[in-house]
């Protein structure tokens, strides 16, 4: 097997890096903050992405290592169509339930 | 055509999903295609029927603007994160809904939650609002219009 | 601390935890306690066939097919069979503690509430 | 058929299913067709057995190698005797049950046909497996299926009991699993002749651990047989299962007893060297304990079905007790006191029902409305009992006569003697309570006024059902030479274990396997 | 034959009455009479051989491997007590066909008589001793039947239970003895067992099987300590005491003492138990008759005593003794069944047997009066009457017997006071019935009965008459013969007759006369013959002795059959620890197989694992969020199999914690939504303990293990499973192919279970107030368009893994579980309606189709020859030449037809039970 | 060589952020964080399984992260309906 050039081995370091930092960020924003719906940001949004550029990474070096299949991206295309969709539900549940999600009422309606 | 693949996206998603999956071989070309065909038909029709899909050049424009703003937003959320929690203003809008199609009112839904600070909340049961929340702002007027403007007018045009 | 200490340790407390669970006297808490449980036995029984960390999963090419290659391939086996047996007994389990509690108006694993 | 002959002993397993995947497709057929094809699937499985025995009579042992594959990697099916007793034992049982069960309980919830045939299968395969993980599956076939059978038909009290059925047996298998590990960890197989032949040959060091293995199997099986102190469960679970699950459960008990024989005596047998029979002291005070508390139980139980779960529990004991003399003759007596306590525990349970019935659901021997009492009701009761008690001329006091004949009056034995008759004699007690009881008390003013009208008389099916076992117990008291003949067979057989090896082993040379 | 016959003879009648359950009076009575009557015919066609000094036998194997055969033997003794069986049971099935009253069911009360001689009759002509046992047995039984007839009366029935209690206990300790002697001479055989004398006596186990056997006869002939069932067996019909007193029963114990005379007696053991028993019951129970209120309860306790007596003399041991016994026996036969039979015309007649109402019952029916009057002075042992005969015996062998020195006079000088006793009874009997003062209390006016009611009587005090009067003429030779039967030797020297002359059984005789005559005067003058009996000390023994035993009985159930689960489980929890335990009771259990160094993550996922455990065993009574930590562990556990190199259990644990999830999720609904607050600390302590070691035991078990080298057979599969198994997931080859019998048996569960669901769940409809109510609202639309999307992609995936599964981690079930996945997520989206109108399928029928997929798939082989689950043919090249070479070759082991019936079954079940739980709540109406 | 490096340091941090995702599902306060958590929990299982695959040169983990994608989801949603509707499915 020979090794990844340099430009690669630095692009597929970099994504990972990035990746496993806004995954971070996003679980610290978690386990931080005070609020419910300012907690729900961080997963939705920083793990997201970090999941979705690890998966990058990975796409490319299999790629070069002789793997590739596309089956990352596949695994990427499902965790931004679904992540939107978990988070609309749990905000929906939150709104129910938590007093400080409580929403403003809509403006078009009155009493 | 029609009659042979009633579901076109689906057949599409489905033979793209199955190479991506088992790698581009002859054989895996040929169950892929067997199975684009099979599966949609197999199933029921869906509940919500599938939308004619218009301007392709808008929707990849949309794409690249979306990616760049998933990566913008999220460092700005990354660094109001890692500062001191006072200094985040949330903030609820509801945002007023000009497109109709059920697939584009997703869509557009999905792109709020990715992207600048903002998480879409509910979809009102006449579709003509989008709750929105955002995670840090002071002008819910602007935050409206931004959303609007950037993500709902070409949904608007390629979910027609 | 070994490998096999952390192991068998976890076992061990999620054995302790399906006992416990077991031992109270609520249908679900019970439900629980099985589910504990047979983590713990499903690890204990792919413990009998030794830690192979970081193994060739599936046969390859250049890979001898020897035990030192690989993860002990039968215990594997034999767990397989027993957690899907196990997602069965508790799918019966779940239906028969919502059927008690109709049946008996209380979720007590004894059909009746404790005097106080 | 003959081209299944070389397949005879996998067929017991297949043939039942086949039918329970059947009545599964077709599960919207109309009951009778149901009745009929679950009929004729037990009859053929007698059959099968009929053919297997007749093998097993010809060639001794009668192995299978399931996928072609060698006996140590595989899994094998073995037909001995001691298999072809319970087989044979259970098929009349199925049919007794599946009778009943056809003049009517079986419409009182789907899938009872199904789950019966299920429930053979697990039976079947349990007592023909020679894989102690499949053994294990089996298990939870038969185990699966009787907690449908258990709670057919539903009922506060069923779901109750049934509850605490199933989560006992829960905790059991997970022991089964538990010891399963043990044991393969150890010893590297599952094969249960090539357990056996390398426990024979077990270093010392490793003897530790596959004890703990085997005491953890005995609590397995002792649950299921049971023995004090895990048979706590047992009279109040068959009082409430209707009579065809009962009649099944009768085997149930056994096949835990069966399991302890065919494990213990192969794993742990005469040349396991240090371990061998190391359970053995334990299963005789444990059976004592558990024949007289069963005793005690069963004159203190306020139902009749009650009474009887505890008279199962009782011959557990008794059996226990055999087995933990470990000769041959015990055994054998053992073997024959099984298939005449097993009979009379069903054919005790169809009665409870028709008793059940004629109390107008209830069955309590205390001081409650009287039963409309048909003489003949009351003469079953009086041979059913007298069989259960051990009076002669049935099977039960043969047995016990074999057991105590067997047996020299010396040291634990004098235990045995006491046990034995002691608690017949406390059995005897409690039924003549129960049957005076429900049969002599005549009825108050009040309650007889409300008593039920005469309930119809049992349908053919039932009273064909009741007869086959009646007739199961006399042939068992007349053939009483015959069935001992065959059963010490069966006890002399399971005395060399290295024969099984070699029937299981021989024709596979076994992989050379290097400690690392 | 004839010997089969004798014995058919009552039993066929029995069963001919048992099937014939609408048979009237008559016709019951000419059965059960003409089953006598043809043992009679039979015993006296067989008299010419036994009177002539022949043993006419029978054998029948039935159980050689023991010894029991069914072997029978008429001696002389044996023909005696037939002819006393028979005769008597003829005469009482006569006496009772007038007897009972129109309401007893005959064919019950005649089938059971029948039955009752027949089991008498088998004891008799036993020639086997464990078949001799099987008799026995059968007495006890019938003569519950018989004492319990009248069973609407409680006292019918404690009578018939107390009988069988003590009556069967002796049974058994019969049979232990009987097995004993078996064991000691190797045989049952009675000739065997007769002959050996010498052998039984001389070995260890002599007297535990003399005490046994003892307790058998003692029991059964009403022996003190044992004798307080017999009084209360009265509560039978008069025939059944009768005949129970007379000719069966409690004659079962003496044959029994008689029988065995000649191998077990003789011994110092034997001597000092026999006699020392006989002789206390001889002294009790006649002293205790004097005091009875009841006709019944006075010839009741006369028996015993007179069972006494015979005891007493075959404890002796001497011959002549015996000969006196076996007098005895029938004699009392005689006036005994007579004296009952009187004393049932007398309650017939008068609705009583009460001592107090009873009076001058000589003015109305003087011709029974005169009949019971000749029996009582039988009874009393008064010259001319048969019974001065073998007493004046008795009082002969009584100064003959050995004993230690100084006491010498002892037992004659009781036997006379015994006799007085008896003498003081009969005066009652006679003067309280017949005479002194007017009957009280009785409806209408007393009369004679029925003339055929009083012939048996008749003929019974001819015979006590004529036996008196001419003893050598009437019974002489039966006599001869009889004793020389139960002697099993020949006869010591002796004389039958009234007068021997002035000596000193005479005087004691005459001592024994006047004493009684001066006892009852004395009582009597003394009023103390008026007063209420006491309840026999025996009886509130045996009824206090049963109550605590009962109590006991209900304390244990109560302890340890409690009904509560936790009781069970923490039993069985302690004998895990136990058995667990023993792995490190001795050295050994750790080995010294090198163990691997634990990195971060392996930290890592040890810590969720023990922290989330700990949370949800201790800290989460909120059971959602339970069931959430309870993900995070299975998650963990996941992470663990991947870590380890286990990608499928990684897969399959994975998906079945998800589902697990979704179904507990739909079950909670039902459920509290919260665990209570449990208040026991002693018992939650005991648990925690119970938990912390079962825990640790299996954790310690675990270490253990992976400390110990390997010696597997696992990698024949790694080295086979590409070339034989045809796939490169060994795991999964296993699964489908070398193990595929686990697996059939694995999805039958998965398939029995949803079948149990769909059975429970078939008419369910909780009550509104008992679920989380349900808010309203339309369904998400994000959601149901993306679980619409996601659907056929769900179904590519599904067949990706099921294709791969041989190669890959991935499987049917695997392919299963993702195809119910995306069906249930279609069912979140757009609701239960909707998913199920898009699949009309009938689950069930998959269940069942899969398993007939697997199952068929694995009989192909045996077209091949091969066994079941062989799999075949690991790759196939298809046969179109250019087509096949372009597509390459495919993968396809018939394993996976093995593994399609396991997709189909496992898909079916999950999906058959989801759909049902998600319409356990519909609404109402509406099915 | 730069991927090999940084790799441990990669799945550090996706561990360290199960760990604070799993500090959040202990911590609660409501059902609802709790779901959110363990979400994310199963979000970063997923990334370790991805960096797993790529230390180890081998893509056969790839099914288990599928898997834990698509499981994860359903396994959210069900969670959130229950709190939302207090029924799974209607
Ligand atoms: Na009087
Ligand atoms: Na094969």
């Amino acid at each position: 097997m020979n090794a990844m050039p340099f430009w690669l081995d630095a692009v597929v370091a970099a994504l990972l890096v990035a990746g496993a930092v806004f995954a971070l960020v996003g679980a610290w924003g978690l386990a931080k903050l005070r609020d419910f719906m300012k907690r729900l940001h961080g997963p939705t949004k920083a793990s997201t992405l970090g999941i979705g550029l690890s998966l990058i990474a990975s796409m490319a070096w299999f790629a070069w290592h002789g793997g590739f299949t596309g089956r990352e991206f596949l695994v990427t295309l499902f965790v931004f169509l679904t992540a939107p969709v978990s988070a609309h539900l749990l905000v929906k549940a939150a709104m129910r339930s938590e007093p400080s999600a409580v929403p403003p009422r809509r403006p078009d309606t009155r009493d | 055509m029609r009659a042979l693949i009633p579901h076109p996206v689906s057949s599409l998603a489905v033979a793209v999903l199955w190479l991506l999956l088992n790698g581009l071989s002859n054989g895996q070309l040929v169950l892929a295609v067997l199975f684009a065909l099979a599966l949609p038909r197999l199933l029921p029709a869906p509940a919500i029927p599938s939308p004619r899909l218009a301007s392709p050049i808008v929707a990849a424009k949309l794409v690249l603007v979306v990616l760049y703003d998933i990566v913008k937003a999220n460092l700005e959320i990354a660094l109001r994160i890692l500062g001191p929690e006072s200094r985040i203003h949330p903030l609820y809008v509801w945002v007023p809904l000009d497109i109709a199609s059920p697939q584009g009112i997703a869509v557009f839904a999905s792109i709020i939650t990715m992207t600048p600070g903002t998480l879409s909340c509910e979809v009102s049961e006449d579709r003509r609002w989008l709750l929105v929340h955002a995670f840090h702002a002071d002008d819910a007027a602007a935050v409206a219009a931004e959303v609007k403007s950037r993500y709902e007018a070409p949904l608007r045009e390629i979910f027609r | 601390m070994s490998l096999e200490f952390l192991f068998a340790s976890g076992i061990g407390v999620l054995a302790a935890g399906g006992f416990w669970l077991l031992l109270r006297a609520r249908t679900f808490d019970v439900i629980l306690g099985l589910t504990l449980l047979s983590y713990a036995v499903n690890l204990f029984l792919f413990a009998a066939g030794r830690l192979a960390p970081g193994r060739t999963p599936l046969l390859k090419d250049g890979v001898a097919p020897l035990l030192a290659n690989h993860a002990d391939p039968l215990p594997q086996a034999l767990v397989l069979t027993a957690i899907v047996i196990s997602m069965a007994m508790t799918a019966v389990m779940l239906v028969m503690a919502v059927q008690a509690r109709l049946a008996n108006a209380t979720d007590h694993i004894d059909g009746r509430e404790p005097r106080a | 058929m003959s081209g299944m002959a070389p397949h005879i002993a996998v067929l017991p397993v297949v043939v039942p299913l086949l039918t329970g995947a059947t009545l599964v497709v077709l599960h919207r057929s109309s009951l009778a067709f149901r009745r009929a094809l679950s009929l004729m699937a037990t009859l053929v499985l007698g059959l099968v057995v009929l053919g297997l025995g007749l093998a097993v009579e010809h060639q001794g042992l009668v192995v299978y190698q399931l996928g072609n594959w060698p006996s140590f990697a595989g899994i094998v099916l073995l037909a001995d005797r001691l298999a072809v007793l319970m087989l044979g034992l259970l098929v009349l049982l199925a049919l007794a049950s599946h009778l009943f069960a056809s003049s009517g309980d079986d419409a009182r919830g789907p899938h009872f046909h199904a789950l019966f045939q299920f429930q053979l299968m697990g039976l079947c395969g349990a007592f023909l497996t020679h894989d102690l993980f499949n053994l294990f599956v089996f298990f939870e076939v038969l185990l699966a299926a009787s907690y449908g059978l258990l709670l057919h038909g539903q009922g506060g009290e069923r779901l109750r009991q049934g509850l605490h059925y199933v989560v006992l047996n829960l905790v059991a298998s997970a022991l089964f699993l538990l010891a399963v590990g043990v044991l393969y960890s150890v010893l590297g197989t599952l094969n249960m002749a090539d357990l056996s032949a390398r426990i024979a040959t077990l270093p010392e060091a490793q003897r530790p651990l596959v004890e703990a293995g085997g005491w953890l199997l005995l609590i397995v099986f002792a649950l299921k047989a049971a023995l004090l102190p895990l048979y706590f469960w047992l009279p109040r679970t068959y009082a409430s299962a209707s009579a065809p699950a009962a009649i099944l459960f009768a085997i149930m008990t056994k096949l835990g007893i069966y399991a302890v024989i065919r494990v213990y005596g192969l794993l742990f047998g005469a040349d396991a060297g240090a371990l061998a029979g190391f359970v053995q002291p334990l299963l005789f005070w444990a059976g004592a304990g558990t024949a007289t508390l069963a005793a005690l139980g069963a004159l203190a139980s306020p139902t009749l079905r009650g009474l009887l779960g505890y008279l199962v529990v009782g011959s557990a004991g008794v059996l226990f007790m055999a087995i933990g003399l470990g000769t041959d003759v015990a055994l054998a007596a053992g073997l024959y006191y099984l298939v005449h306590s097993t009979l009379v525990a069903a054919a005790f349970f169809l009665l409870g029902d028709w008793v059940r019935r004629h109390r107008d659901g209830g069955d309590a021997v205390g001081r409650v409305a009287a039963m409309a009492r048909p003489a003949w009701l009351g003469g079953f009761f009086l041979v059913l009992a007298m069989a259960a008690a051990g009076l002669p001329p049935f099977g039960g006091f043969l047995g016990k006569s074999l057991l105590l004949a067997y047996a020299v009056p010396e040291g634990v034995v004098i235990v045995l003697w006491s046990v034995v008759l002691g608690t017949s004699l406390l059995n005897l007690l409690a039924l003549a309570r129960a049957g005076s009881r429900l049969f002599w008390q005549t009825p108050t003013v009040a309650t007889a006024r409300n008593a039920a009208p005469q309930p119809p008389s049992p349908a053919l099916g039932e009273r064909v059902a009741m007869l086959m076992l009646v007739f199961g117990l006399i042939v068992t008291t007349v053939m009483a030479s015959d069935l001992t003949r065959y059963v010490a067979g069966s006890a002399a057989q399971l005395s060399e274990p290295a024969t099984y090896r070699e029937a299981v082993l021989g024709r596979d040379p076994l992989p050379t396997t290097v400690p690392r | 034959m004839l010997l089969p016959f004798l014995l058919a003879s009552p039993f066929v009648a029995a069963l001919l009455l048992a099937l014939m359950p609408r048979a009237g009076r008559a016709m019951s009575a000419a059965l059960a009479g003409g089953g006598a009557v043809l043992g009679l015919a039979a015993l006296f066609a067989l008299a010419p051989a036994v009177f002539g000094g022949d043993v006419p036998r029978f054998s029948a194997p039935w159980l050689p491997e023991i010894g029991l055969a069914f072997s029978l033997r008429l001696d002389g003794f044996a023909w005696m007590f037939a002819l006393l069986v028979l005769g008597i049971g003829a005469l009482i099935v006569l006496y009772a066909y007038w007897y009972l009253a129109d309401d007893d069911p005959p064919q019950r009360f005649f089938a059971s008589l029948a039955l009752f001689m027949g089991a008498m009759l088998g004891v008799v002509v036993a020639g086997n001793l464990l078949l001799l046992v099987v008799f026995w047995e059968l007495t006890s039984i019938a003569s519950f039947l018989l004492i319990g007839f009248w069973n609407g009366e409680r006292e019918a029935r404690r009578g018939a239970r107390m009988a069988l209690a003590i009556t069967g206990a002796g049974g058994l300790a019969l049979l232990a003895g009987v097995l004993m002697i078996g064991r000691i001479v190797g045989s049952f055989e009675l000739d065997v067992v007769l002959a050996s004398a010498a052998q039984i006596q001389a070995h260890p186990l002599y007297v535990p099987a003399l005490l046994c056997v003892l307790l058998g006869a003692f029991t059964k002939s009403a022996q003190f300590p044992f004798h307080f069932w017999l009084p209360h067996a009265m509560a039978a019909p008069t025939p059944v005491s009768a005949y129970l007193h007379s000719a069966t029963m409690v004659k079962c114990g003496v044959f029994l003492l008689a029988r065995l005379h000649p191998a077990l007696a003789g011994s110092e053991e034997w001597f000092l138990i026999v006699s020392s028993v006989g002789l206390l019951t001889l002294l009790v129970g006649a002293f205790i008759a004097i005091f009875q209120q009841d006709l019944k309860g006075l010839l009741a306790y006369s028996t015993i005593s007179h069972l006494g007596l015979i005891t007493l003399l075959f404890g002796m041991g001497t011959e002549m003794a015996l000969v006196a016994g076996v007098f005895h026996i029938l004699n009392h036969a005689t006036f005994k069944a007579s004296l009952f039979m009187a004393a049932g015309i007398i309650d017939h007649e008068t609705g009583t047997r009460d001592f107090r109402r009873l009076n001058g019952l000589a003015k109305y029916m003087p011709i029974t009066a005169a009949l019971a009057i000749a029996a009582s002075l039988a009874m009393a042992g008064v010259p001319l009457f048969n019974g001065f005969l073998s007493k004046e015996m008795f009082l002969t062998e009584t100064l003959n017997v050995p004993t230690v020195a100084g006491l010498h006079l002892l037992i004659p000088g009781l036997a006379v006071l015994a006799a007085a006793f008896s003498v003081a009874y009969s005066i009652r009997f006679i003067h309280d019935v017949f005479f002194g003062g007017e009957p009280k209390c009785v409806n209408g006016t007393p009369h004679e009965p029925p003339r055929f009611m009083r012939v048996p009587v008749e003929v019974l005090v001819l015979i006590v008459l004529a036996v008196g009067l001419l003893p050598n003429l009437t019974i002489g030779e039966l006599l001869a013969v009889g004793a020389q039967g139960a002697l099993n030797a020949p006869l010591p020297e002796y004389k039958l007759a009234i007068w021997h002359g002035f000596n000193v059984p005479l005087l004691m005789s005459v001592v024994g006369l006047v004493g009684g005559v001066a006892l009852w005067a004395f009582l009597h003058r003394l009023g103390a013959l008026r007063a209420d009996p006491r309840a026999s000390f025996g009886k509130r023994a045996f009824e206090a002795g049963l109550a605590l035993l009962v109590a006991i009985a209900g304390l244990n159930t109560r302890w340890l059959e409690s009904g509560r689960l936790p009781a069970y489980l923490a039993w069985t929890v302690a004998a895990t620890i136990a058995a667990g335990a023993v792995a490190f009771w001795a050295d050994g259990a750790f080995g010294a197989r090198e163990t691997l160094p634990a990195g971060p993550g392996a930290w890592a996922l040890w810590a969720v694992v023990v922290v989330a455990t700990l949370a949800v065993a201790l800290g989460f009574r909120q059971r959602l969020l339970a069931v959430l930590v309870v993900g995070a562990i299975g998650l963990a556990v996941s992470l663990a199999f991947v870590f380890l190199s286990a990608p499928d259990l990684a897969l399959t644990q994975l998906m079945v914690e998800t589902l697990s999830i979704l179904l507990i999720l739909l079950a909670l609904r039902y459920l509290p939504q919260a665990s209570p607050r449990e208040r026991a600390p002693l018992r939650t302590g005991l648990h925690a303990t119970l938990a912390v070691a079962g825990g640790g035991i299996v954790g310690a078990l675990a270490y253990a293990m992976m400390t110990q080298p390997v010696a597997s057979i696992s990698e024949y599969f790694l080295r086979t499973s590409q070339s034989e198994g045809g796939g490169l997931n060994v795991v999964n080859v296993i699964i489908v192919d070398y193990r595929a019998l686990d697996t059939l048996g694995e999805i039958a569960v998965v398939g029995i279970a949803a079948l149990i669901i769909a059975a429970l769940l078939q008419n369910a409809r909780p009550q509104p107030e008992v679920a989380v109510p349900a808010s309203p609202g339309a369904p998400s639309l994000m959601l149901q368009l993306v679980s619409q999307w996601l659907l056929p992609l769900g179904l590519a995936v599904s067949l990706y893994f099921f294709l791969r599964g041989h190669n890959a981690p991935g499987g049917g079930f695997v392919a299963a579980l993702v195809f119910v996945g995306a069906v249930f997520l279609q069912a979140m989206g757009g609701g239960r309606a909707l998913a199920e109108r898009q699949f009309r399928n009938d689950w069930t029928a998959w269940i069942g189709v899969g398993l007939l997929f697997a199952a068929v798939t694995g009989l192909g082989a045996f077209a091949f020859g091969h066994p079941f689950l062989t799999s075949s043919t690991p790759y196939v090249e298809l046969p179109i030449p250019v087509v096949g070479e372009w597509l390459g070759k495919v993968p396809f082991a018939s394993a996976m037809g093995f593994d399609t019936g396991v997709y189909v079954t496992v898909a079916g079940a999950l999906l058959l039970v989801l759909f049902l739980l998600t319409r356990l709540h519909r609404p109402e109406g509406k099915r | 060589m730069i991927t090999a490096a940084v790799l441990p340091w990669v799945g550090g941090a996706f561990a360290v952020a199960l760990l604070l995702a799993f500090f959040r599902l202990l911590r609660g306060s409501s059902l609802v964080d709790r779901v959110l958590a363990l979400d994310t929990l199963y979000v970063n299982a997923l990334a370790l399984l991805i960096v797993l695959g790529i230390a180890l040169g081998d893509p056969v983990y790839f099914e288990a992260a599928l898997l834990i994608a698509v499981f994860g989801f359903v396994g959210t949603v069900a969670a959130s309906r229950y709190l939302l509707r207090g029924s799974v499915v209607e």
